[in-house]
């Protein structure tokens, strides 16, 4: 293979190299030297990856897999280097990553100016890059898999970032412990692959499995089934969804970056990238794509009650991520990735427009007391609406093309996935329907602030203010990027990642699909006029229908108790194991115990043989000379016995 | 002659030895073991060991036992009171010293007939003779003997001196 | 005039020394006198050595004798430091009194 | 030799050694008392004999003549015993004493009483048994001076003791004998320039001697054992008569073998001053009698030096006497032995 | 120089502790000599892996001089892949202790630095002796100075509690040393020699009384085991923590066991530790989690650090009786992990401790303001000792966890695998109370006002040892290479006497797939 200089590992080395200078010298540092290196080294990481999209686009073959890459672990006969690995599949990644990533970079300059720990704010930020970049270059899983706990290491750390707010240390604990249980999947996946393959190497599995496929399909559906795990606790399935939510306590551009565009998309990259294990295994597929559909429905249900605007984006994401993980489960790889792209334009977009809204509202997050910012913050407004628009599924949008994209592909796939295509679709309609309840409520209407802030006269909205330009600088790229993106079309798209995610599943693309369209369209505008129903005149009708469906509401706004359940059923008979069973029977009883026991057989000999020692010198010489008596006599037993000293008369006596 | 002189030193030290045991007042008892330690003396000189003859005299004799009769004279205990401390000492210890001498004697006196006999005319060891296993052989020991001695001074006056804070 | 004596009879009067000075030990109640007792109990070892450096033509049995009463001057300077200090403490030598094993 | 020789000769030399012994300290009693009324600008014992040459007689006849009172608080058993001790230690030490030229009859020295391969070391060792006759006199008497002089005494004996054996150790490396004969054999080849005190180098060495000489028999200026101003008489206070006369015999007795030990091991024992300057004494009576001469002269001039020391010193205090002994004394000896032993080895 | 090297490293300490002992207990003076001195001896066994031949099998730098005749004793010496980054372990971590213990240690500080340094050149002892009595020397040598100093200068004297934790502690490894030493003077009985490759080789021939020798190796295994500790011969351990001071603390548990259980369990007994490998390896997997699930419970970090420590020594404990190449080695990198996390822990929870004077999590919280240095390094410690991918702790656990999974046992790997998350929630939880906010105010707890931040010498120390946990857990190839020569020794003659991998269940293994290379 002819090898284009492409300087691979800069791309993930030049965040990291933006952490450790930050990290080390940032607190010493002026704020515009921090924000200089920060948005500097994910600025030159894209031009990288810039520059090998030219080089392809220039007809440079794929993969590009970099020789000579050091050796990490070798024992044995295992061995695993790092190795970095460009594909189409990577480089859309790596584009959507260090694309978006610097433009959230941009905005958090503006976003950020006036938190302490600015510079451990970007030094994470790079950092996250790194590990991310990691993760999408990575030509193994376990350098995959550095990637996939890195990016929860950086996620843990940015949830926290507010140190001096226990719920931001809470979530981010929950996030990184909820994912660990995901990387425990993971991890026993690994070991199969292992167990089966002998490597973790993408490619050699991969050529293995082409060949002749050594495994059954059971071996294949169990190592998916681990995988999966991972999955869903990565991207926020069900059943580890529970840490993306509470994740929104992090800064606003965190929760746009790695909780919507990039990090949560790493378990439909995964898929993506394994889908030759997971061609083989119907069930493991069929898993997915249940899981996905779940998610996406369940999630758009919470998401329309809640208050907070973060927590409806957030809910919004594990829904999205829903369709995506639904278009891996039918086959539709290119699909799923495809719909992974729009949704970090138009998610990070519709993150950022919160955040200019929050910010603008000096941290109000509560959609009941916005409003009216419409006029306030026009920028924000119409990028916004942009992003809505885009999710929804309005034509031409992009979110449009890619979920057509998805649901097209679970229509033609068999019953199970018909039932999944209606499922999905009554989902895009509750999406339509929470997004523009959040448009009404925070843009239209009046400023609520007043009603609920006493006392302080008016409401934000009366000073609410536009944010300043680097911030819109981002949501404007961002807006243009989710009104076009989907207008290369899932052809192109799928075409360009089939070396990697193989022939999709695009058979009949005839009337049946534009009725599909048409029909997602105005399942789309039914959502939106329900919305306009409840939200877009007084609020009236939203109360009443609230009044009507209590019993719901009140199942919705507590997420189907979710949280409370696992907390009852995990946590609490995990502490109570720990603490009673093992703490109690075990530590204390046992291993005290015996300890104990010990202790007080050894006293007891001591205290008997105390009384021997009473400390009376005459004592002490009358067993002495007993003692003394006692071998002179045995010494001169043996030699009575006619053995010859006293060396003798030990070994005889021993013997 | 040597007969003779062997028999009233022998006599000497065990007298000597009897009246240590014998006397309550430990000054007597102290003087007691002079005797012995100079009979001893003579006994070395009587097999040839006229060095170690003198330095019993003068170690032993000469400094040692002035030691005791100082730390006798200083403390001024008086005569020893009989207390009965010490069952064991009773039950155990003499029996055991009845078996010892017994077993010490049987042992002597079943190997004395392979021993030869010791006369005046036997030869004496000189200082020089001494000194040349002490110096070449055995350097390293004595060495280590003075060593001994040394951090043996430094413990006394350790011992002995008065606490400077609470006394 | 010059009337051998048998090697034995130095060392069976060694024996009698030694089983005296362990009778001491044992019966005497004074420290000093207790600590007297072992310095009889090593000039009768010394004797038994001098008496078998003769027998055997060993000087090395001398020196033995010579590294005891080295030694035994050390022990006398510790041991009367020791004594003096039980004194100062306990205010009598009596054994039997002083058994808790520590000043 | 016949045994019963043997024992006949011992005898009447012990008893010819013993009265000449015992004359000289009655006489050296007489010396002090003169040289000191000397020195002090009045004539001391004049009244009975010529120049008060009969004084010790009288004095003896006095102390035997005189009330032998024993205190009732006394421990009559060492009370009785100190004396002795302190006097026969004294006289005993004369006996390895060669005070004359190694003439053998019957293939026996005439003399010296004994003459030993060690007789240094029982020099030593009878001069630290020495120590009990002070000691026990002291704490028999149950009196607190007594008591406080002998441990004084004691303390002192034992601490010069080690300088005064430590000085003695350069001559022994250079005569490579403990044998108080071969030892003025030594120094005998050059007269005055071979002796020790010369010719050995063992200067330093005599001089140690010298003072730790006079600490060891209790003399001035180191006579604290005995400060009447402060301890009346000392260790024997509560002695009397004959037992008072026994301590005084044996000091005076103790100066004479000091002495005598000074004179064997520094100042060349009996040989001449001028060694081989002078020719072999043909007659036999020159030859005997020559050797004896010296001997006595020097020891007389040794004993000369004594009183003449005691005459003019102050007493040292006491812990003047300890420091001096340990810190001074102790450290010097022993340096000479390492500077006697550097130059022996390599020189 | 390298015929003398290890005698070298030996005297080091020694020579410094002689210093110690001879110069006054004046201010810092022991302190300094302690430190320069465990330096030197760091500089010392860096001389070990500068001159090891990766690639020669067998011990090097050995010595062998004959101690005493009769019994045979010889001071025989050497090391090889196994016991090299071991010394260099101990070389590193003396220094560590030394400032650990700067500020903590006093009153008396001339016998602790003495006592100390001792324990160091037993460590060593431990590590390089061929001869098995020599060993044994060293191993009852290094045992003293825990308890010993556990008892002086442990944190609550004025309730006995540290008295008590030590007598624990002695009682627990003397009573287990015991028959270890009956078993060696067996062995000594059977074969005439101490020396470490005559008893393989004599194990080996099987020659010697069969049952007799099962109970020799069994004998054996519990003097380690105990050390280790390994899972319910751990009653000590937790104690300890609390008590001993911090120095100590960390040099207590772990790899010298750890050592002697590869050593001188399963390179000498292979085929007796074969059998008792299955119960090994359940001890292990469920001391895992056992270790884990406490630790997620403990109120206080001591506690916590100790739960924490058996579930991590557990992974070498099932590691090393797995009988596979990547799990040994994986072993014993784990060990070395161990040794620098928990040495880079314990010196931070010790400033805590020293300077708050309580151990309760709870006391604390919101420090990551007040202490940043600290907390940074902490953090970075914690996901160390978590198994953060790149971070040392990840390769040990991944190669352990994949050895075991593809060559023993897929379930009891996979229980062993769920401690991976119980610690993540034990290490997020403990820097949540300690250094978060961890209530309604900013600051919560009272011992947080008071605690102060890593002094400049003791954030040099931790950042070293940071660095240390980084480059292992980038590069760990230079670190198990020097094992592999010694490892192919190992398994080849536990291989050769029946000891192959030990196969709990069934499963596929492609062995020959493990063969190639990417």
């Amino acid at each position: 293979m002819n090898e284009p200089m492409l300087f691979l590992p800069l791309i993930a080395l030049f965040p990291f190299a933006g952490f450790l200078l930050n990290g080390l010298f940032g607190s010493r540092l002026p704020k515009a030297i921090v924000s200089t290196i920060a948005l500097l080294f994910p600025l030159l990481s894209f031009a990288v990856v810039a520059r090998a999209a030219w080089m392809v686009h220039g007809g440079m073959l794929l993969p590009v897999a970099e020789s000579g890459a050091p050796t990490w672990i070798a024992v044995g006969g295992f061995h695993v280097g790092f190795q970095f690995v460009l594909d189409q599949l990577s480089l859309v990644m790596l584009l959507v990553v260090t694309g978006v990533g610097f433009l959230i970079h941009l905005y958090s300059v503006g976003y950020m100016e006036h938190e302490q720990g600015y510079w451990r704010y970007f030094a994470y930020l790079n950092l996250f890059l790194f590990f991310m970049t990691v993760l999408v270059l990575a030509g193994n899983y376990l350098l995959m898999f550095v990637g996939w706990e890195g990016v929860g290491l950086a996620s843990y750390l940015l949830i926290g970032f507010y140190i001096d707010r226990k719920s931001a240390g809470d979530a981010g604990k929950k996030a990184f412990v909820v994912n660990r249980v995901g990387d425990f999947g993971f991890l026993i996946g690994m070991f199969l692959l292992i167990a089966n393959f002998g490597t973790l190497n993408f490619h050699r599995i991969g050529t293995q499995l082409a060949g002749h496929p050594a495994i059954s399909g059971a071996t294949a559906t169990l190592i998916c089934l681990c995988l999966i795990l991972g999955a869903t606790g990565k991207s926020a399935q069900i059943p580890l969804y529970i840490w993306l939510p509470d994740a929104m306590e992090g800064p606003t551009p965190v929760s746009a970056l790695i909780h919507a565009a990039t990090m949560v998309t790493a378990g439909v990259y995964m898929i993506a990238r394994t889908h030759a294990l997971f061609d083989l295994s119907p069930t493991a597929m069929m898993v997915v794509a249940v899981v996905g559909t779940a998610t996406a429905f369940f999630a758009a249900t919470v998401a329309m009650v809640q208050t907070d605007i973060k927590r409806v984006l957030a809910y919004s994401t594990i829904s999205q991520l829903g369709y995506m993980f639904l278009g891996c489960g039918v086959g539709a790889y290119s699909a799923a990735v495809f719909h992974l792209m729009t949704h970090a334009f138009f998610k990070a977009l519709l993150f950022l427009a919160a955040g200019s809204v929050i910010h603008g509202l000096s941290g109000e997050q509560d959609m009941r007391r916005m409003g009216g910012l419409r006029k306030a913050m026009p920028v924000t407004f119409w990028t916004m609406t942009a992003a809505v628009l885009a999710i929804s599924g309005f034509f031409p949008f992009a979110g449009f093309f890619s979920k057509d994209a998805i649901l097209a592909a679970a229509f033609q796939h068999g019953t199970l996935g018909k039932a999944l295509w209606t499922v999905g679709l009554i989902t895009a309609l509750l999406t339509s329907f929470y997004m523009f309840r959040l448009w009404y409520l925070t843009f239209l209407g009046e400023s609520r602030g007043a009603a609920h802030q006493d006392g302080h006269g008016d409401g934000h909205a009366a000073h609410a203010h536009e944010s300043p330009w680097i911030m819109l600088l981002p949501l404007v790229v961002l807006a243009l990027l989710s009104v076009t993106g989907g207008w290369i079309g899932i052809e192109r798209f799928a075409g360009f990642l089939e070396p990697v995610t193989g022939q999709a599943a695009m058979v009949d693309a005839g009337h049946t699909e534009l009725f599909l369209s048409v029909l997602a369209v105005l399942v789309a505008a039914l959502g939106w006029f329900l919305a306009h129903l409840f939200f877009g005149r007084d609020g009236e009708a939203a109360a009443q229908a609230a009044q009507s469906l209590a019993p719901i509401r009140r199942l919705l706004q507590g997420k189907y108790w979710i949280d409370e359940i696992y907390t009852a059923l995990i946590v609490r008979p995990v502490q109570w194991l720990a603490r009673f069973v093992l703490g109690w029977l075990g530590e204390w009883t046992l291993v005290r115990g015996s300890a104990w026991l010990m202790s007080g057989v050894v006293g007891l000999s001591g205290e008997l043989l105390r009384r021997w020692q009473s400390g009376n010198l005459r004592s002490y010489a009358a067993w002495l000379a007993a003692g003394a008596a006692a071998l002179l006599l045995f010494a001169l037993a043996g030699t009575l016995l006619g053995l010859n000293g006293f060396a003798d008369s030990i070994h005889w006596a021993v013997r | 002659m040597h007969l003779v002189l062997f028999l009233i030193f022998a006599l000497f030290a065990l007298a000597g030895a009897a009246n240590l045991l014998l006397q309550k007042h430990p000054i007597n008892s102290a003087l007691s073991l002079i005797v012995v330690m100079s009979s001893l003396a003579v006994l070395y000189l009587l097999l040839g060991a006229e060095f170690l003859a003198m330095a019993q005299v003068i170690v032993y004799a000469g400094a040692i036992m002035v030691l005791f009769t100082f730390v006798v004279m200083l403390l001024n205990e008086g005569r020893e009171e009989k207390t009965w401390g010490s069952h064991a000492a009773r039950v155990v210890g003499f029996p055991a010293v009845v078996a010892l001498l017994a077993v010490l004697a049987s042992a002597i006196l079943r190997a004395g007939r392979h021993y030869g006999m010791v006369s005046l005319s036997d030869g004496i060891t000189t200082t020089q003779d001494l000194s040349r296993v002490l110096f070449r052989d055995l350097l390293l020991p004595f060495e280590l003997t003075s060593v001994l001695i040394l951090i043996a001074i430094l413990g006394a006056v350790a011992l002995a001196r008065k606490d400077d804070g609470n006394a | 005039m010059n009337t051998p004596v048998p090697a034995d009879w130095y060392l069976l009067l060694s024996a009698a020394l030694f089983t005296m000075g362990v009778i001491g030990f044992l019966s005497k109640r004074s420290l000093i006198t207790v600590f007297m007792s072992i310095e009889l109990m090593l000039n009768a070892v010394n004797l038994s050595f001098v008496t078998f450096a003769h027998e055997w033509h060993a000087v090395k049995g001398q020196i033995f004798v010579f590294f005891v009463m080295m030694v035994a001057a050390a022990e006398a300077a510790v041991g009367l430091a020791i004594i003096i200090a039980i004194f100062r403490v306990r205010g009598t030598l009596t054994v039997d009194q002083i058994d808790r094993m520590k000043l | 030799m016949q045994l019963w020789m043997f024992v006949v000769l011992s005898v009447v030399k012990v008893a010819v050694v013993l009265v000449i012994f015992l004359t000289a300290v009655a006489y050296t009693v007489l010396l002090e008392r003169k040289l000191v009324g000397r020195i002090q600008n009045r004539w001391g014992p004049t009244r009975v004999g010529p120049f008060g040459l009969l004084q010790p007689l009288v004095d003896g006849l006095k102390l035997f003549l005189k009330e032998d009172i024993i205190p009732s608080g006394v421990y009559r058993p060492l009370y009785l015993l100190a004396p002795l001790i302190a006097l026969s230690c004294s006289l005993l030490s004369i006996a390895v004493i060669p005070f004359g030229e190694t003439m053998r009859w019957h293939g026996m020295r005439l003399f010296v009483l004994s003459d030993l391969n060690i007789g240094l070391l029982i020099l030593l060792s009878v001069t630290s048994i020495g120590v009990y006759g002070i000691a026990l006199s002291g704490w028999s008497s149950n009196n607190k001076y007594s008591l406080l002089g002998s441990l004084r005494a004691s303390a002192q004996m034992i601490s010069y003791e080690l300088a005064l054996g430590l000085s003695l150790v350069g001559v022994v490396l250079r005569a490579q004998s403990l044998s108080l004969t071969d030892i003025v054999k030594v120094q005998s080849v050059h007269g005055i320039a071979s002796w020790n005190v010369f010719g050995g180098g063992q200067i330093f060495a005599f001089l140690i001697y010298l003072m730790a000489a006079y600490a060891e028999t209790n003399r001035a200026p180191f006579d604290l054992p005995e400060a009447e101003t402060e301890l009346t008489g000392g260790y024997h206070t509560e002695y009397s008569s004959m037992k008072f006369a026994m301590f005084f015999m044996a000091e005076y007795g103790n100066m004479i073998t000091v002495s005598c030990v000074a004179t064997l091991l520094f100042l060349g024992g009996w040989t001449s001053p001028f060694g081989d300057l002078l020719p072999p004494p043909q007659n036999l009576v020159v030859g005997v009698l020559g050797p004896i001469f010296w001997f006595v002269a020097k020891v007389f001039a040794f004993l000369f030096l004594y009183i003449w020391v005691r005459g003019t010193l102050p007493r040292f205090r006491y812990d003047q006497l300890m420091s001096f002994g340990w810190k001074f004394l102790l450290p010097a000896a022993m340096l000479n032995i390492v500077g006697t032993s550097l130059v022996l080895a390599f020189l | 120089m390298d015929g003398m090297i290890l005698s070298l490293i030996l005297v080091v300490p020694l020579a410094g502790m002689v210093a110690i002992l001879l110069l006054p207990d004046r201010g810092k003076l022991p302190a300094w000599i302690a430190l320069l001195d465990s330096l030197l001896t760091f500089v010392c066994t860096l001389h070990l892996p500068a001159h090891f031949h990766n690639q020669q099998a067998g011990f090097q730098f050995e010595e062998n001089l004959p101690w005493l005749s009769r019994p045979a004793i010889h001071f025989h010496v050497g090391v090889d892949g196994l016991s090299l980054w071991l010394v260099v372990l101990v070389g590193l971590l003396a220094p560590v202790g030394v400032v650990a213990s700067w500020r903590a240690v006093q009153k008396n500080s001339k016998v602790f630095y003495a006592m100390y340094l001792l324990q160091q050149t037993a460590m060593v002892g431990v590590f390089v002796s061929l001869d098995l009595m020599l060993y044994y020397g060293f191993w009852e040598l290094s045992l003293i100075p825990i308890a010993v100093l556990t008892a002086m200068f442990g944190r609550n004297l004025g309730d006995g509690a540290a008295g008590k934790a030590a007598l624990r502690f002695f009682l627990y490894t003397f009573l287990a040393s015991a028959p270890l030493l009956v078993a060696l003077l067996w062995l000594y009985a059977h074969t005439g020699s101490f020396d470490y490759a005559t008893l393989q080789a004599a194990v080996a021939s099987g020659t010697l009384p069969g049952w007799q020798l099962g109970w020799v190796s069994v004998a054996f295994l519990i003097a380690f085991a105990v050390k280790v500790p390994v899972l319910g011969l751990h009653g000590w351990l937790p104690d300890l923590f609390s008590e001993a001071p911090v120095a100590i603390a960390m040099i207590a548990a772990g790899k010298l066991g750890l050592y002697s259980l590869i050593r001188f369990h399963v390179e000498l007994f292979p085929a007796l530790a074969h059998r008792a490998a299955p119960w090994m390896i359940a001890l292990a997997a469920i001391g895992i989690l056992y270790g884990a699930m406490l630790a997620l419970v403990q109120k206080e970090f001591w506690k916590l650090l100790a739960y924490a420590t058996i579930g991590s020594l557990s992974f070498c404990t099932l590691g090393i009786y797995g009988f596979t190449a990547a799990g040994m080695s994986g072993a014993v990198l784990q060990t070395v992990n161990e040794g620098v996390i928990g040495a880079a822990l314990f010196l931070m929870f010790g400033v805590l401790y020293e300077s708050a004077r309580t151990s309760r999590m709870a006391d604390f919280g919101g420090l990551a303001r007040q202490t940043p240095r600290l907390a940074t390094l902490f953090t970075i410690a914690g996901l160390a000792l978590i198994g953060l991918p790149l971070l040392n702790g990840f390769v040990g656990e991944f190669l352990v966890l994949s050895g075991t999974f593809v060559g023993v046992s897929r379930s009891w790997a996979a229980i062993a695998a769920l401690g991976v998350i119980l610690s993540a929630a034990y290490m997020l939880g403990a820097i949540q109370k300690i250094f978060l906010a961890d209530g309604g105010d900013q600051q919560n707890g009272q011992a947080g006002r008071v605690a102060r931040d890593l002094t400049g010498m003791e954030t040099v120390t931790v950042a070293v040892l940071a660095v240390l946990m980084l480059a292992i857990g980038v590069q760990p190839t230079v670190w198990t290479e020097a094992m592999e020569s010694a490892l192919q020794t190992v398994t080849h003659s536990m291989h050769a006497q029946g000891a192959t991998p030990v196969r709990m269940e069934s499963g596929t293994v492609i062995a020959s797939s493990m063969g190639g290379r990417q």
